[in-house]
């Protein structure tokens, strides 16, 4: 008995030109804003852009874009809906708002039949958000997806950083591409200056800039043009220019 | 029709198979469909005579219907679901993605949501036939 | 064939008087930090208390204590070693700080074993530092430990509260037992006043109490005179004296 | 020894599966010892001579060594471990937390640490057998 899902997902993806994890193994460091506002400053760039959501238990981006629910389109697969003009893919247009109690074997699976039968079509950049840890999605994403790059996440805590680095470790054994690391809610206080900075380059990594914490961010949830102006969008358009 | 996703995969992975036992064609393919996911024989059946390429222009496409056995991980229950009993909606998401069951069943004895789908969650390739 | 392991567990746990499990659903919203300063408060006011790390992909609580790496002792079991006179066990003490690429199915069983060999002896509370997500960790926990309590951890952000909203839900139907809400890391200037405090309450739970966002966090992690006089160290010694 | 807190599953297990079907008196336990744990069958057999109950007391205990089989799930590769290859520190965590070997081993051919433990990971009861 084989599963046939598996050996159709290079041929859904074959007009993907580029796909970017945002992922941490930290939670809570920001990597659902990062990614949608990843997505909205590329769509807005002129780039064709999809955006998916893996952190099926614990989904954020739906509330971030403020997608709507809607009824499901098909053409040989399931259409994406377009939010924003993203193509946007979540399991919250599965399970709605109710929890949904997934084990990793699940988990596993539910991807698996997402990738086989979701048509992205022509995308310039798919984008990935991640759920926190080390399980079976970002397994199943470098199993599945090996050109996949990653886009790290972190803040200037000890806790979140201690954390990305056996992520950041598990990626370069394995030869996983890494695009750099963000350093996110960054308290110009805290933290002696640049530490994430040179700790990323110790580790071999670009430093692809600090995000500042700002208060503006909670009222711009939902919002797009409020979040392209916060600091989440200022230093994304920034990383999208100088390094995508 | 998501279907049309699914006999591609289908499709892609018989002939993946065919190629490395070195079947000049497939004569026939055996495909398990789990009760779970009510994928419809005829609309599968349309989809894969639809894309299907000269490698299965003669192949039978055999079905093996598989009935949903869950198994509650907390009180050991196992139970045959009965998809009368769930809404339009319901069995639209589970049809689409077969692990929202965790969102929508729960254990008839327990209410846990707990359980694994020991048999019948979706499509899977039994086998295929072919000649040399 | 029959996992044993399972048989076990209740009885290694009979002398334990009760069991919190440090909850969210949501990632980086405080629980290891809540669940490691609830362990230190509840031994600083003379209880036996016991900390169980099941984060075990992104585990932070040895970080929190700065538990050093020792070999381990066993006696009929494993003994959990005694850090700041808490008996802790965190799976670091057997991978260390490489990272631990498990899916669900490990992480289920790595759990297992640790239940049914680790000797925790008589203890007044044990405390479990819980990884986000609704995954393969907190259904065991609700299906190998029913007595097991929740206290759940949330921000002020409508990102957090969503996802913990689903998380109660599940607790709720299931019947677990919730001692009630932390509202963590609130900065007094972005939200209205209370308004976790009054959603805590239309889900029919308890709420806690606040910790405000505390720069000197930083600093203490680690130390456990500057954690306990962190607003999380005082909000917490509040909690123990008035809802434990 | 923490083979102690297994052997005491073992017992506590099989005590209840004797409730069960009503036995009065354990004949054979049979169980299967998987070899990544790496547990000396001496020190698990002394164990349970010692903590048996009178349910116990002419009990054979019974041990079937089982080889770890690992595969990888990304490559597929199949390969039997041998742990001479590991270091003690190693071999301990591992006998500790079966686990720890998605830190320590990793696939031969591809060094993926996403592999499946198919066989040989821990302690098993295989099944017991007794007077009524
Ligand atoms: N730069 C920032 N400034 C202020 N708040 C932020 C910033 N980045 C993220 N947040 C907030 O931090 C919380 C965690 O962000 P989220 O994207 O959900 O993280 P993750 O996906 O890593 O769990 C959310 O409440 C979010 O609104
Ligand atoms: N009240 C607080 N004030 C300031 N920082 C806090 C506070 N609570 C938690 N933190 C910080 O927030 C981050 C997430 O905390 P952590 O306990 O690791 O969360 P979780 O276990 O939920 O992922 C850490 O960097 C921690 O130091
Ligand atoms: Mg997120
Ligand atoms: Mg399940
Ligand atoms: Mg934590
Ligand atoms: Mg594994
Ligand atoms: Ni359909
Ligand atoms: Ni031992
Ligand atoms: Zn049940
Ligand atoms: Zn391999």
């Amino acid at each position: 008995m084989i599963d046939p899902r598996v050996n159709v997902i290079d041929k859904r993806l074959v007009n993907v030109k580029r796909i970017i994890a945002v992922s941490s193994g930290k939670g809570g460091v920001g990597k659902s804003l990062v990614a949608t506002t990843l997505a909205l400053t590329l769509k807005n760039e002129g780039y064709k852009v999809g955006l998916f959501d893996l952190d099926f238990t614990s989904p954020s981006t739906h509330i971030i874009l403020n997608a709507q629910v809607t009824v499901l389109q098909e053409d040989k697969g399931i259409l994406p809906p377009l939010v924003k003009e993203i193509k946007y893919m979540s399991l919250v247009y599965f399970v709605g708002e109710n929890p949904a109690p997934l084990r990793g074997a699940d988990v596993s699976n539910a991807l698996i039949e997402l990738l086989a039968v979701t048509q992205w079509g022509n995308l310039d950049f798919l984008i990935i958000d991640m759920p926190p840890g080390i399980g079976d999605i970002i397994l199943d994403v470098l199993r599945l997806i090996n050109r996949t790059e990653f886009l790290i996440v972190t803040t200037s805590s000890l806790l979140a950083f201690e954390t990305v680095k056996k992520q950041v470790a598990l990626l370069c054994e394995l030869k996983a591409r890494i695009i750099g690391i963000v350093e996110n809610m960054k308290q110009t206080a805290n933290n002696p200056k640049n530490s994430i900075e040179i700790c990323s380059r110790k580790l071999g990594l670009r430093f692809l800039g600090e995000v500042l914490f700002d208060p503006t961010v909670e009222t711009a949830i939902g919002d797009e043009a409020k979040l392209l102006i916060t600091s989440v969008g200022q230093t994304l358009k920034h990383i999208v220019e100088k390094n995508l | 029709m998501h279907e049309w996703a699914l006999a591609d995969a289908i499709l892609t992975a018989a002939a993946q198979i065919a190629e490395k036992e070195q079947l000049r064609e497939v004569t026939q393919v055996t495909i398990r469909m789990g009760e779970l996911q009510d994928v419809e024989p005829k609309i599968l059946k349309f989809a894969l005579n639809e894309i299907k390429s000269n490698l299965f222009k003669n192949a039978k496409f055999r079905f093996l219907k598989v009935k949903t056995e869950l198994k509650c991980r907390v009180c050991g229950t196992s139970w045959q679901l009965k998809k009368e009993s769930l809404d339009v909606t319901t069995v639209e998401a589970i049809h689409f993605v077969p692990e929202a069951a965790h969102t929508f069943i729960k254990c008839p004895k327990c209410i846990s949501p707990d359980f694994e789908i020991a048999s019948g969650r979706g499509i899977w390739l039994d086998n295929i036939q072919g000649v040399k």
